[in-house]
């Protein structure tokens, strides 16, 4: 019995991977992004934008030969810790370029491995500094939490005339502790109170939370967290009849956040990088693909409405080819050479590289759910100023 | 003060409630096998599980209950079959790892069959409910805990006291080798001590997952340890301490949740701490606080090593 | 007769290990660097350096500890507040104003620092819970981990730990590869330097074990009781094994540091613990061979092998069924179960390398009671 | 120029409300050979396990060599449940050891149910009791810097193997030998402590006629060799009366009778005792 299932075993290890012959050649695009973990739903719609864009654009030109673009996926797990390894695993399979990550403790703990293997990363949606700073091979085509921060904080302030905002990060996300942080400086030199308090990872009882922040007299609850716990925030203020107004980032774009919030008198905000509507051409194709792929349409929470994320995604599979074409080779250094002098009318705007290697925005939109219907409004377009 | 600290105990309460359901099949199983259980908070997270499958099927919702409760209990049992019962005589450190290899697979089974999305967790009328007390809202499953909790422990210790099963258990429990000489099946006692931590571990999911609407592979892990840390709070091996433990333990937690405002409020402090942070720290520092004082927890029975 | 059989397979081992040493330094010239086998060996060095030390606690000296994750912590925290070079601190510190300490130390001595910090805390932790009894002693250190954890997150330590924030920057094992002028490898070491380290500390620990002082913490294991009849203090050596198994587990964190090239408390849970329990345990409890030869399989499956298990597979024009993301991890929980229910000696038993070339140990016996 | 080696002045041991040692009073010389036997149950052990620290004795003192090595008083609480004499004779001063420190003292002992280190060998067994007396620390240890110590005890091991006949075993695992291998071994490995007191539980249970016959010569042959001063629990009343000098009863924890052999087999009261004894 025991040889038996040991030889089983060995067997089962040595189950060689086949390979499948191609014709064209192919470039390798590392997809680096959440499919589990807290981030899980909100890098698989990322995810879907891609394999759209995939769809739409499956081979490129570089040079005078035309590739074969192939998506390589590699699951980051939403852990600092699972990073590393996955992005090994991207740079095992010699990827030309990775895209990713949604997160960005996981970006910036993922960059180290790219760096040193010389393959540039295109952040889709990661918007804490950190990530691009101090490197040359990272690059992101959103807005950074100090821009979306001080959005959020004038909106707060002078639209919905809080007073004192009440701040929730998870701790040990830099997405969130980054985001808050930014609020919190914007929002206290416009002269309000901001109470800031973090919640463990794990956590699902946010009662007390909501009370702590009733308690302090807040006029607006900001909580820019993952998808996994922004659900259980919006479900648990609505049973305690909060009356404060609930704010968040761009991951609270999500049908899921709609989905939650739907038949309950809540006031959301929430600040993302695409409305819906803002590109037909491109809704009307991506919703048809979501309704006719049942496994795409399952990631995407089980409708078609179009999240912010996924529109990064595809606008972030364009940038990379522009900068394959650009490169006129599949050399991951050529491409990160390239990448710097990219341009692209991408759906959800104009996309270019600042020195840093900073997408050059200035916009962020804002919405609020309509509780009845279970749609988004569109609220503003917001600057800084 | 009061209207400060109420809304903090309240959901303490209803917490502790949830956690004691769990800790019941925790310190039970304990008792009898002197195992740590670690898989029992997935079997918690599985039943969560098997009712947003069921519910999505389409069947009736009181009908769903029912199987998810006879489901739970199914895969309860199981577990002890396939993973602990070949590994009685086998020193206690095996079953113990065969448990945390138990936890690792319903996990890993469960990111598999949901792709590690969140599952949303069906709304279960009248306890769904919301309701006003004392000036704080909250849902009704807030109130229906605790009252359940407690109905269900009474249930528990007139079966462990009263019966004859209930009698094998506490000889079990008492004297694993004497009480297999004196002819108890001592496998039917396992058995049933698995299928009512199981059962409890699936109402007590009910309860949980309808107050945090989300099911998703790790959602058993926390209230696992926290049960688990409540059982032995209270002295492991005891029912009335796993109560007891989880209520200390559910409303202490809360209470550091709120302790900022609570100090803020009172005058004591000027600025906010991050006391916040600790909650679940706080939790372990007073099990080892416990532990030190009174080694075998405040229920627990002393042991003496024959020398 | 004895001493000289002892003598040939003790050598035996010693060229089998060098063997190890010398084939890892030439794989690491002549593979490509990225690789994923290298991957495998630096994440596999460090986790065996951290079960080789969780096991001279639970298969050495009978301490059931859970608190590995939590001195990993201490040590790569320790490390990487040490070494972060002080122009990228301000970066790294973002929200805490470039932070508290302001000069970075160099590599090695870091790492001992780390591990001294890690046996401090241990020490302070050890006074009142290692009078605790088995499954009691595992549930205060696994509480100690998860206060330890709390308290590297919290705000107000914000200068010290960054907060919850990440901590990069700071040198990793590809730092050791040597360049020249142009940036250039010329000499690739990112994989034999892990493999050093982890080597001489394992071995400190074998020796450690192989001394009176071994034998005593044996004794412990086998019978406290008699051991304290036979002279031995047991406050006394529950202490010393707890603090030397913390050290190298702070040692071991480190490493983990430059492995992941960032770290973040919140990676640091029950979770990571529980892991390395499973690879002592896969490897044989009281083995320290076991120990390392199931943190490589341990690594090189959940990492590597089974990663084509995750993406669809096609056999001619047959796709293979139920493969998806997270298929890889059901199949290797499935083994692992398989391991812990069928081979419950783990793959060494108590057997050690020298073992293998035929040095006699009649562990029979023992092996049945 | 008998001293006392050990002298035993009140001691109760108390668990809860059972008294398992109660008022038992002992003086020992150095280089006898002293018997403490009673029927099952008496509190011989407990009485064992006071001298060596295991427990703590709920009042009295132990001294050893002049020097009190424990020494207790019924504490204020237990005001109403004490159930011995004297609860405040040795009030004022507390001493506790524990049981490593005692043996450090010069006082080793075997075990009733034996209890070897099961994960080593015979050889391993014996050196692990001399480190209690070992001159390096942890770092020379490690370091292996410590060779003559290392040979120095392997030498005196192999010498005490020798002595109880064991040599021809030193590499098997302890456990795997016959039962009354097992016996010599823990005295052996108590020797290896270089005792000056040495308790013995129980030397002779589960040997056969001829093994007793031998271990009383072995008993008197270790004496004289090791300068030692042995107190031993003993139910097999052949060897008990061979060897001992003298002989203290006791039954239901308290001391019955004292004497030499030969007043023992006399004494009515212990005859009752034994009597009384098997009728269990």
């Amino acid at each position: 019995m025991k040889k038996i299932l040991a030889i089983l075993m060995v067997l089962c290890l040595m189950l060689p991977a086949f390979a499948v012959a191609e014709d064209m050649p192919v470039v390798k695009i590392g997809v680096f992004e959440p499919a589990s973990g807290d981030s899980g739903a909100g890098g698989k719609q990322e995810m879907l934008g891609m394999q759209y864009a995939n769809k739409i654009a499956p081979t490129v030109t570089i040079g005078d030969t035309e590739y074969k673009v192939e998506l390589v996926y590699a699951d980051n797990g939403s852990s600092t810790d699972k990073a590393p390894t996955a992005a090994a695993e991207l740079v095992n399979q010699q990827v030309s370029v990775v895209l990713g990550s949604y997160g960005s403790g996981v970006s910036i703990a993922g960059s180290r491995n790219f760096a040193d293997a010389g393959i540039p990363a295109i952040g889709v949606t990661c918007t804490n500094p950190q990530v691009t700073l101090g490197n040359t091979h990272y690059f992101r085509i959103c807005f950074l939490d100090p821009f979306q921060g001080t959005v959020l904080a004038n909106y707060a302030y002078k639209e919905l005339g809080a007073q004192v905002a009440y701040c929730l990060a998870e701790l040990g996300n830099d997405y969130d502790t980054g985001l808050t942080y930014y609020f919190q400086q914007a929002f206290e030199a416009l002269g309000g109170m901001v109470i800031s308090e973090t919640f463990p990872t794990g956590t699902s009882d946010f009662t007390s939370y909501i009370n702590n922040a009733t308690g302090y007299g807040a006029g607006v609850f900001f909580a820019p967290c993952s998808l996994a716990y922004s659900t259980l925030i919006v479900d648990q203020a609505a049973d305690l009849n909060v009356n404060f107004a609930l704010m968040g980032g761009d991951t609270w774009d999500s049908n899921m956040v709609l989905e939650a919030a739907t038949g309950t008198n809540l006031n959301i905000l929430v600040s993302t990088f695409y409305q819906e509507g803002g590109n037909p051409e491109f809704d009307n194709g991506f919703k048809a693909w979501l309704n006719e792929d049942a496994e795409a349409l399952t990631n995407n929470g089980g409708n078609d409405i179009i999240a912010a994320v996924s529109v990064m995604g595809y606008d972030a599979y364009f940038t990379a080819l522009e900068a394959l074409k650009a490169a006129g080779s599949t050399d991951s250094k050529a491409v990160n050479t390239a990448l710097w002098n990219v341009t692209l009318e991408g759906v959800s705007g104009k996309i270019a590289f600042d020195e840093i290697g900073d997408a050059i925005r200035d916009t962020a939109y804002i919405k609020s759910v309509n509780t009845a219907t279970g749609a988004w409004d569109f609220v503003a377009v917001q600057g800084v100023n | 003060m009061f209207n400060t600290v109420f809304p903090y105990l309240l959901t303490g309460i209803s917490v502790g409630g949830q956690y004691a359901l769990i800790a019941i099949g925790y310190t039970m199983v304990y008792g009898i096998l002197r195992l740590i259980n670690f898989a029992h908070g997935d079997v918690f997270m599985v039943a969560g599980i098997v009712m947003v499958y069921l519910n999505a099927s389409g069947i009736p919702l009181w009908l769903s209950i029912v199987l998810t409760l006879l489901i739970t209990v199914a895969i309860g049992f199981s577990i002890e079959r396939i993973a602990y019962k070949p590994l009685r005589s086998a020193p206690r450190m095996s079953i113990m790892i065969s448990a945390i290899g138990v936890s690792y697979t319903l996990q890993n089974l469960v990111l598999y069959i949901t792709g590690g999305l969140n599952q949303f967790y069906p709304k279960i009328p009248f306890i769904s409910n919301s309701v006003t007390i004392f000036g704080a809202s909250t849902k009704m499953v807030t109130l229906v805990t605790p009252v359940l909790t407690v109905i269900l422990v009474v249930a528990l210790v007139m079966l462990i006291n009263h019966t004859k099963i209930g009698m094998a258990m506490r000889a079990v429990s008492k004297d694993f080798e004497t009480s297999q000489l004196m002819g108890i099946k001592i496998n039917s006692v396992i058995s049933t001590t698995f299928i009512i931590g199981s059962f409890l571990a699936a109402v007590g999911s009910m309860l949980y997952f309808t107050n945090y609407n989300t099911v998703i592979q790790t959602s058993g892990a926390m209230p696992g340890l926290k049960a688990f840390v409540a059982a032995v709070f209270g002295g492991i091996g005891s029912i009335p301490g796993a109560v007891v433990g989880a209520f200390v333990i559910g409303i202490c937690e809360n209470i550091i949740k709120g302790l900022d405002i609570i100090l803020f409020k009172a005058g004591i402090t000027t600025q906010n701490l991050g006391l916040a942070t600790f909650s679940d720290a706080f939790t372990f520092a007073l099990l080892i606080v416990i532990l030190i004082v009174k080694p075998t927890g405040l229920f627990g029975e002393k042991t003496t090593d024959k020398v | 007769m004895r001493t000289k059989k002892i003598n040939s397979s003790t050598l035996w081992s010693a060229l089998v290990i060098a063997l190890v040493y010398v084939g890892v330094f030439i794989a690491e010239q002549s593979l490509p660097s990225t690789s994923m086998l290298f991957t495998v060996l630096k994440k596999g060095a460090t986790y065996a350096l951290v079960a080789v030390s969780m096991n001279l606690l639970n298969g050495f000296t009978g301490l059931f500890s859970l608190g590995q994750a939590g001195f990993m912590l201490i040590g790569a925290y320790t490390y990487a507040i040490l070494t972060i070079p002080v122009a990228d601190r301000m970066n790294v510190y973002q929200y805490y104003a470039g932070g508290l300490v302001q000069f970075a130390m160099p590599v090695i001595p870091a790492l001992i620092v780390a591990g001294l910090v890690a046996a401090v805390f241990a020490f302070l932790i050890g006074l009142p819970v290692l009078r605790l009894k088995s499954d009691y002693l595992a549930i205060a250190t696994l509480g100690f981990a998860e206060i330890i954890r709390a308290i590297f997150q919290w705000n107000k330590l914000g200068a010290l730990t960054n907060g919850s924030n990440i901590l990069r920057e700071f040198p990793t094992f590809n730092d050791f590869n040597i360049v020249n002028a142009e940036g250039e490898v010329v000499v690739y070491l990112s994989t034999t330097i892990p493999f050093l380290i982890a080597g001489v500390c394992i071995a400190i620990i074998v020796l450690l074990i192989n001394s009176t002082y071994g034998r005593s913490l044996r004794a412990v294991k086998d019978d406290e009781v008699a051991a304290e009849a036979m002279g031995i203090n047991l406050a006394h050596h529950k202490q010393l094994s707890f603090c030397v198994s913390s050290f190298f587990a702070g040692i071991g964190g480190a490493m983990l540091a430059m492995y992941q090239s960032t770290i973040q408390a919140k990676a640091f849970t029950s979770a990571m613990t529980y892991e390395i329990l499973l690879i002592v345990v896969i490897g044989g409890i009281g083995s320290i061979t076991g120990s390392c030869l199931a943190s490589f399989l341990f690594v090189a499956c959940s990492e590597w092998w089974l990663r084509f298990l995750d993406q669809k597979q096609m056999i001619g024009d047959f796709e293979v069924p139920l493969l998806r993301n997270g298929f890889r991890l059901v199949v290797f929980s499935i083994i692992i179960m398989i391991v812990v229910l069928f081979f419950r000696q783990g793959i060494m038993g108590t057997k050690e390398l020298p073992d293998l070339f035929g040095r006699k140990k009649n562990l029979k016996r023992e092996v049945k009671a | 120029m008998s001293q006392n080696v050990l002298k035993v002045e009140n001691l109760t041991m108390q668990f809860g409300g059972v008294v398992a040692v109660y008022d038992l009073c002992m003086e020992i010389n150095e280089g006898e050979i002293v018997a403490l036997i009673g029927p099952n149950g008496a509190g011989k052990t407990t009485a064992f396990n006071c001298i060596t620290s295991v427990y703590e004795p709920t009042n009295g003192r132990i001294s050893f060599m002049g020097k009190p090595i424990a020494q207790n008083s019924p504490h204020k609480k237990m005001h109403f449940t004490y159930a011995g004499t004297m609860p405040d004779a040795f009030r004022g001063k507390h001493v506790h050891l524990t049981p490593d420190k005692v043996t450090k003292l010069g006082i080793a002992r075997t075990f009733q149910n034996i209890r070897l280190f099961g994960s080593m060998t015979v050889l391993e067994n014996v050196m692990t009791a001399m480190h209690l007396r070992r001159k390096s620390n942890m770092f020379t240890a490690t370091l292996h810097l410590n060779l003559a110590e290392e040979h120095y005890m392997k030498n005196k091991a192999l010498k005490l193997l020798e002595t109880v006949g064991l040599l021809d075993v030193q590499d098997e695992i302890a456990t795997s030998l016959p039962y009354g291998k097992q016996r010599l071994l823990e005295i052996a490995r108590a020797l290896a402590t270089d005792p000056k007191l040495l308790l013995l539980d129980e030397p002779a249970a589960g040997m056969n006629p001829q093994e007793t016959d031998e271990l009383s010569a072995f008993i008197k042959r270790i004496k004289d060799q090791f300068n030692l001063t042995i107190l031993v629990i003993e139910h097999h009343m052949n060897l008990v009366m061979e060897i001992s000098d003298r002989i203290y009863v006791v039954d239901f924890g308290k001391l019955i009778a004292e004497g030499t052999p030969a007043e023992i087999q006399e004494n009515p009261a212990v005859i009752a005792a034994y009597l009384g004894g098997e009728d269990e």
